[in-house]
């Protein structure tokens, strides 16, 4: 037989892993909000794991009954309160997302970046800085012929 | 290249997180304030279902929080998305069937909802759920018919009182000199419809703040014109 | 109130008072007044470092987290503060006449200067009055701050030269305020005695560390090498009055706080114990041959300039090294030797910036290539620089001889012949630099466009003539200054020097300024009177000249002037590598590249990445350990 | 003692009943705002005394820990609770479209910094943390252009991201003592998480919260945004908010997390913070993102002040604090008409005097310079780093020496161009009257602290004497055991 | 009951992992309700129906709906990725 706990553990680091990984790897905005989503979901389990024990009862009341051995419930209305946390959290992010694609037609994070120091630059009335891909050799470089 | 590189650091993220798990050792420690909790909760507040006894009586003020983020997201996303201008083009309205079922559907959703909430202290369930179906249950029509929008003033009124309820019911018992958000009125009997003093007040009060919160979000975000 | 609460809240109120009297003609005059009370409350103080009464104590004292403030005056706090006031003194009367207005019409404000002016005099009473190492470094910076606000004056160029002393100086405060630090942890308090108390038990190391720290911090307000670069045109870009006060008194700060950590705290007895690397090398020899590359090097870099106001800066460079080499040496000739030297640099230096200010507030220039044969034109001013040039030299009759010979006989007899010879290659360079100002601004031939020009005006030339005076009679008795000298040694712990009005008794080899001073007289006085009786002299028109039968008109250039000595600066040209400002520069794009680095670093395209990045590597590392 | 919630409580009620205020009429609605704040303040203030040397838990809904929420009130937490009103009423956002909801979020923002500094669950600080952060979001989106909401997403994300990890944090704290309340957590610290996990738990609660407090290298948010955000609220984010999630990280570490290693990660973090932050404002060509590199450099001196222990390094990081606490913001006040490019200032001395003269007074005391205030909170850390007699520590000093040096150098580059004489170009605009007023508020506040600095200095040891006695916290509490 | 959970994970672990590579968007909100009701079934086993319900409602409901508006007004809802 297996464990039940050690694979509920494992899907929440799974879920974890692969939320990190969403907004880590991915470029698109839309792919990155889903990895924040995905993210807190395994901290979520995570943390109703946390006191978990195998055979427990609900830790309700029904009909005057009260089990003998019942769950914890504080991690559940911790994660009850995170749950909602992170529906804010997503919609204000989406917002955010469906306005800066009306600014900038673009949901690529690597370009939202450049158009946006760009702007910033041009606000401030200087010259934008020399891109960070380049190795900082190359920058200065750039920056000897230019000055 | 970041790609490549950030694969790398996440597969050492894994290894490490096995390592640490390997570390952790389970059912050893005792849930200090659940088990207090949960021989307590009986009397001290008197609701049937102890989650909600925490996230209404015990950890009521992470609830307050909770609504103040879901009030806050509604403002700054309202804040973000500005005003909708007046001759952007909305969606046609749904054909006759959809609108059909989202008038029946209305009054059905209103009342299961009020039910959940009403019974959040009983059973499993409560205002957050019971909120979203009522969200819902305004969303709905909204989508059938997108001409017709809801009226943000009504649903920012009733949210800001609702909220306002929730601190109000804390502070009354701040002014009998007790501490903020103590629960207030007679127990009851466990169990019972009306029991647990203010807690299905609270609720009633969470349910209807997040079900307007959600609303207008909802609403929000979709009368925001497409871009096309 | 102790009399020294009485001067520094004097100097205070004049601060006040010049900001409040405003940008008027009044200004200058009143703050001469103020400095001459100040000058008065001072020398009530006199006496100090002799009998019983060894310091005077401020009744001000502060106690903040724990570490007590406290301020005194000892004999050579006295010494420095005199040297002050007077400076200060003649130089708000110089700027108090034709130059202010002048000044003012130009656009310039006389009540910043002014207050400028009362706010380095404060805060450098303030310094001196330090008792303990933390109101030292609050003085310290007061100091800088007020310097730069002087500097700062001149508008955009002399804002950037200022902008490169504050950061020479601010870092060389952080460098300073290492050490104090060091010095806490290892004494556990910020009093002298606790320090003087725990070096002893300090070990080579961290003392190696704490002298270098202090020297390279104080080093650079003295402009040792290699902190030098900024000082030169710093000063030089200063309004004139200023720059002569700056030149007189405020580079010599960086001395005083030498002497009173090296000298007086740690003691050279210990520096010169002090070996790391080789058995050979000690941190007083390290430091000395720091003062003498200072010397040499900035002498020469003196002789190469055509603008006489950075000659001058130069060379006020040049003789702060003699002064810490002759206190380096610490026996009781050399260190009264390196003393009274600040007094006797300040009173020539002063002079000889006082003389160019005339001569540019004349001319309109200080470019020695553009100058000549003022002498019949400005003939005070001639006698002034002549006078400041002497003493620079160090040739009898004036006092710049007296310390320079201090040093030099210390030298011999402290057995370092290196530093001896080293010193008076340097001695010569002075020589032919001043011999190149004094001669392409008053002799020579005189400029068409300067042919109606006339002497300075009465407020410039009384304080020139008064410092001149100055300069001839503490070279005819030293003793006068000695007394003083002798007072600061025995404040700092170092041997008392025995002396005369003329001099030092003879059994180490004497000198008496009266007899040889006599004696230049006399000869001077026959000279004259063959000159003068002889009747063989005929006066010509400067304009009127004649070379190999044909009349030489004026606008015939016979007489040139720029790429003076071009044999030895062939000669010693290869030198002039201009290698400390390589190395400044090299700093400050090395700093620039790295900048570029960071702001890349802070312009990543992801910053979850990072967060990624730190999560894994902060958790494997306590996961190793 | 109860009425302390009041701190929490009555900002936020008004700020839920402000959208319906304002349908009575705008003006009371443009009024209630700062006039809240203001009693709010004046309640805080009126607790000070009551405090004394003896700190108070409250317990909320009348639950006695570990079962319910406990504010933990003293004298730190009070005193940056009372920064967090005071700060956001002196930098009330009072521009820009839609004042209604940014008076809303900036109501909710003093409230849930106050509940921030004064709670005592580790559950319900991260609560707090959430909702500061969303505030945060919506206010730095208030200037509504295209790089502001730019800007946001990408704070937003990487924030939700690293409270995400600050959960599972506590998850793991709790999976380990079963526990949330401070008090009973650091009396089973030593025996429950004084582990791998233990330190795990930390690192990941390190960086979740360090986001807010500028910790290097998850900082990077910070140029970005304190160039596209309202100044106003640049300032409250660099002055109020990141000493906040810094206070957080110094109760953890106090009560929770005696580890060694815990220390040094956060030494050797703050020290990369100094060099990167100095090193990026050296080169910077603009105002603001000037200003955020050096907030960077001083948030990082925090961290290794704080990095010290035992009672020594609390008192020097909180001096730090409260020094940048008050220069920071008046720095973003001047901001708003200077910012853009550091070429334009040339000569802004003639068209705001007072306001130049405030840039140097602040920049004097940013880079310590004796008798301001910043000079003593600068010693008081050099002092304890060099007595620690460790080499990282050690380093420590030698970076925060050479972090002033840079920061005196490009300060002072700024400074010296506003007196520069140039006709050919025109000077900026003059600052208005309410920014100036305020920025000369605060510099009057930093003069006088410079003359008072001796009660100042015994004051604030006091303080740092009571919020670094772990066991006075677990006495006050009492939290109740199992039977 | 183990090989439910068991099942339940690995269905829930590799639509996660759809989430992020299915190219069109569409797709990869499907595979996230997929995630979130099996974490409601999850909860629900154990023994936390409050919280499942919660998550079923918000994070499977609410959050889909979010999601498909503003997939809808980012234009999104039917070209493939980006």
């Amino acid at each position: 037989m297996l464990d039940t706990g050690l694979v509920l553990y494992s899907a929440a680091f799974g879920l974890i892993l692969i939320g990190i990984a969403g907004i880590v790897l991915s470029a698109h905005l839309v792919r990155i909000i889903f990895g924040v989503a995905l993210l807190e979901a395994g901290a979520n389990l995570l943390l109703l794991l946390a006191t978990w024990r195998e055979g427990a009862s609900a830790p309700i009341i029904v009909a005057g009954r009260v089990p003998e051995f019942m769950a914890d419930p504080v991690p559940q209305a911790l994660v009850l309160t995170a749950i909602v946390i992170g529906v804010g959290i997503l919609a204000l992010a989406l917002s955010l997302a469906l306005r800066v694609q009306r600014a900038y037609g673009t949901l690529d994070m690597h370009e939202v970046r450049q158009r946006m120091e760009q702007e910033i630059a041009d606000q401030a009335g200087i010259d934008m800085p020399a891109s960070s891909h380049a190795p900082a050799a190359v920058q200065a470089a750039r920056q000897e012929g230019s000055a | 290249m970041r790609r490549l590189s950030s694969a790398l650091f996440l597969l050492g993220l894994g290894l490490l997180i096995a390592a640490i798990f390997k570390g952790m050792e389970f059912g050893t420690v005792a849930p200090i304030a659940g088990q207090l909790i949960n021989s307590a909760a009986a009397e001290q507040v008197g609701a049937a279902n102890f989650v909600t006894s925490v996230v209404l009586g015990y950890r009521g003020f992470d609830t307050l929080l909770e609504l103040t983020i879901l009030f806050t997201a509604a403002t700054a996303g309202g804040l973000v998305l500005g005003k909708r201008a007046p001759n952007a083009k909305r969606d046609p309205d749904a054909g006759f069937i959809l609108q059909a079922g989202a008038d029946l559907l209305f009054p059905l959703l209103v009342v299961v909802g009020v039910y959940i909430i009403l019974h959040g202290h009983l059973t499993p369930g409560g205002g957050f759920q019971g909120g979203v179906i009522l969200a819902s249950a305004f969303f709905i029509p909204m989508l059938a018919r997108p001409g017709t929008p809801m009226s943000h003033t009504a649903v920012s009124t009733i949210e800001g009182l609702a909220g306002a309820c929730f601190i109000f019911i804390g502070l009354l018992a701040m002014f009998d000199g007790e501490a903020f958000l103590t629960p207030l009125m007679d127990k009851g009997e466990l169990g019972a419809l009306l029991s647990a003093g203010s807690l299905p007040l609270l609720y009633l009060a969470v349910g209807l703040k997040v079900g307007s919160e959600l609303a207008g979000l909802l609403a929000h975000l979709s009368e925001s014109e497409a871009v096309d | 109130m102790t009399p020294l609460d009485q001067l520094l809240a004097l100097s205070a109120l004049t601060v006040v008072a010049v900001w409040l009297i405003g940008n008027r003609q009044i200004t200058g005059w009143n703050a001469t007044i103020l400095y001459a009370a100040q000058g008065v409350l001072l020398v009530m103080m006199a006496g100090l470092g002799y009998g019983d009464v060894q310091s005077i104590a401020s009744s001000v004292t502060f106690q903040v987290l724990g570490h007590g403030l406290h301020w005194l005056f000892d004999g050579l706090s006295w010494f420095f503060a005199l040297i002050t006031i007077g400076a200060a003194l003649l130089s708000s009367w110089f700027a108090s006449g034709e130059w202010g207005q002048r000044y003012r019409a130009a656009g310039g404000s006389l009540r910043l200067f002014h207050t400028a002016l009362a706010l380095n005099v404060f805060s450098m009473l303030v310094l001196l009055a330090s008792g303990d190492l933390l109101s030292l470094f609050i003085g310290w910076e007061l100091v800088s701050w007020a310097s730069f606000l002087i500097m700062a004056l001149g508008g955009a160029t002399a804002t950037r030269y200022a902008m490169r002393y504050v950061t020479y100086a601010f870092t060389g405060a952080m460098a300073v305020l290492m050490a104090l630090v060091m010095v806490y942890t290892q004494s556990g308090s910020f009093e002298f005695q606790a320090f003087k108390d725990a070096v002893p038990t300090m070990s080579a190391g961290s003392l190696w560390l704490i002298v270098l720290l202090f020297a390279a911090g104080f080093g650079v307000k003295m402009a040792l090498i290699p902190f030098h670069l900024w000082q030169a045109k710093a000063y030089a870009e200063t309004p004139g009055p200023g720059a002569a006060f700056l030149g007189a008194i405020s580079s010599r700060m960086g001395l005083f706080a030498l002497v009173v950590v090296l000298v007086q705290l740690i003691g050279v007895a210990r520096l010169a114990d002090l070996q790391l690397v080789f058995p050979f090398f000690s941190a007083r020899d390290l430091l000395t041959w720091v003062a003498v590359l200072t010397l040499i090097f900035a002498t020469f870099t003196a002789l190469k300039q055509h603008d006489a106001r950075r000659l001058l800066a130069w060379h006020g460079i040049g003789q702060g090294g003699y002064m810490l080499l002759g206190v380096l040496i610490a026996d009781d000739l050399g260190s009264a030797g390196g003393l009274m030297h600040v007094f006797n640099h300040a009173t020539y230096q002063a002079v000889l910036f006082m003389a160019v200010t005339a001569v540019i507030h004349r001319t309109g220039t200080s470019d020695l290539n553009k100058l000549g044969g003022l002498v019949t034109r400005m003939p005070l001013s001639f006698v002034a620089m002549l006078i400041g040039i002497i003493g620079l030299a160090g040739l009898p009759p004036m006092n710049g001889f007296v310390s320079k010979w201090l040093i030099y006989r210390s030298l011999i007899i402290d057995g370092s012949p290196l530093l001896f010879l080293a010193s008076v290659i340097g001695t010569l360079g002075t020589i032919l630099s001043v011999y190149k100002l004094i001669h392409n601004t008053f002799l020579g031939q005189l400029r068409l466009e300067h042919v109606e020009v006339e002497e300075a005006p009465s407020s410039m030339i009384w304080p020139m003539m008064i410092l001149s005076a100055v300069v001839f009679i503490t070279g005819y008795f030293p003793g006068l200054v000695l007394d003083w000298v002798a007072s600061a040694q025995a404040a700092v712990g170092l041997p008392e020097l025995v002396h005369t009005l003329g001099g030092v008794p003879s059994d180490k080899g004497g000198l008496d300024m009266i007899w040889v001073v006599s004696v230049m007289l006399i000869g001077f006085g026959i000279g004259a009177l063959i000159f003068f009786a002889g009747g063989r002299s005929k006066r010509v028109h400067q304009l009127d000249n004649y070379a190999g039968g044909h009349f030489l008109t004026a606008e015939t250039r016979y007489q040139y002037s720029d790429n003076f000595y071009p044999g030895l600066m062939h000669l010693i040209g290869p030198w002039y590598r201009k290698s400390f400002r390589w190395l400044e520069r090299g700093f400050i794009s090395t700093v620039d590249t790295l900048s570029q680095v960071m702001q890349g670093l802070y312009r990543a395209v992801h910053p979850s990445f990072y967060l990624l990045v730190v999560v894994v590597s902060a958790l494997s590392w306590v996961v190793i350990k | 003692m109860n009425q302390l919630a009041l701190l929490v409580a009555l900002p936020l009620i008004t700020a839920f009943l402000l959208p319906v205020i304002n349908r009575v009429s705008t003006f009371a609605a443009r009024w209630t705002g700062p006039l809240v704040l203001v009693i709010t303040s004046a309640i805080g203030i009126s607790f000070w005394p009551q405090l004394g040397d003896s700190a108070v838990a409250i317990e909320l809904g009348g639950f006695r820990p570990p079962l319910g929420i406990t504010l933990y009130a003293d004298k730190m937490a009070l005193l940056f609770a009372l920064a967090t009103s005071i700060g956001t009423l002196l930098l009330w956002p009072s521009r820009g479209e839609d004042k209604l909801r940014q008076s809303t979020l900036a109501l909710i923002l003093a409230g849930s910094g106050s509940g921030l500094a004064l709670s005592g669950d580790l559950f319900n600080i991260y609560v707090f943390y959430e909702l500061v952060a969303v505030v945060s979001y919506g206010l730095i989106a208030a200037r509504s252009t295209a790089g502001s909401f730019a800007a946001t997403v990408r704070y937003l994300i990487v924030s939700s991201f690293g409270a995400a990890l600050a959960l599972t944090g506590i998850a793991l704290v709790y999976q380990a003592t079963g526990t949330l309340n401070l008090a009973q957590l650091s009396q089973l610290a030593p025996t429950h998480l004084n582990n791998l996990q233990g330190l795990a738990a930390f690192v990941l609660m390190l960086i979740g919260f360090g986001v807010k407090a500028e910790l290097f290298p998850v900082n990077t948010w910070v140029p970005e945004v304190y160039a596209t955000a309202p100044t106003r609220i640049s300032g409250l984010l660099a002055g109020v908010v990141s000493k906040l999630a810094l206070l957080i990280i110094v109760r953890l570490l106090v009560l929770i997390f005696h580890q060694p290693e815990a220390l040094t990660v956060m030494l050797v973090l703050g020290i990369l913070g100094v060099v990167t932050g100095e090193l990026a404002a050296w080169r910077a060509r603009d105002f603001n993102r000037m200003i955020a590199f050096s907030s960077i450099g001083q948030l990082g001196i925090m961290f290794i002040a704080f990095s010290i222990p035992g009672e020594a390094g609390v008192f020097a990081g909180l001096a730090v604090a409260l020094h940048h606490l008050v220069v920071k913001p008046a720095m973003f006040l001047l901001a708003e008409r200077w910012q853009g490019s550091l070429a334009n200032l040339a000569g802004a001395a003639r068209t705001s005097p007072l306001g130049a003269a405030l840039f140097i007074l602040l920049a004097l005391s940013l880079i310590g310079v004796p008798p301001l205030p910043g000079f003593w909170a600068k010693l008081l850390v050099m002092i304890n780093l060099v007595a620690q007699e460790n080499s990282l520590y050690m380093l420590g000093a030698w970076v925060i020496m050479g972090g002033a040096a840079l920061e005196a150098n490009y300060l002072f580059r700024v400074a010296s161009s506003f007196y520069h004489r140039t006709d050919e170009q025109t000077p900026p605009a003059a600052h208005r009257p309410g920014d100036l007023a305020t920025a000369s508020l605060l510099g009057a506040g930093l003069v006088a602290s410079a003359f008072l600095i001796m009660p100042l200095a015994d004051e604030i040891e006091g303080v740092a004497s009571q919020a670094a006695d772990k066991n006075h916290y677990v006495q006050t509490v009492n939290p109740e055991q199992l039977p | 009951m183990e090989w439910l959970v068991l099942v339940i994970v690995v269905v829930m672990l590799s639509s996660a992992v759809a989430v992020l590579l299915l190219k069109d968007f569409l797709a990869a909100l499907a595979a996230f309700s997929v995630v979130s009701l099996g974490l409601s079934v999850l909860f629900v086993i154990l023994r936390a129906p409050d919280v499942a319900m919660t998550e079923a409602a918000i994070g499977a409901g609410l959050s889909s709906l979010l999601f498909a508006l503003a997939l809808r007004r980012l234009g999104l809802w039917r070209n493939r990725g980006q």
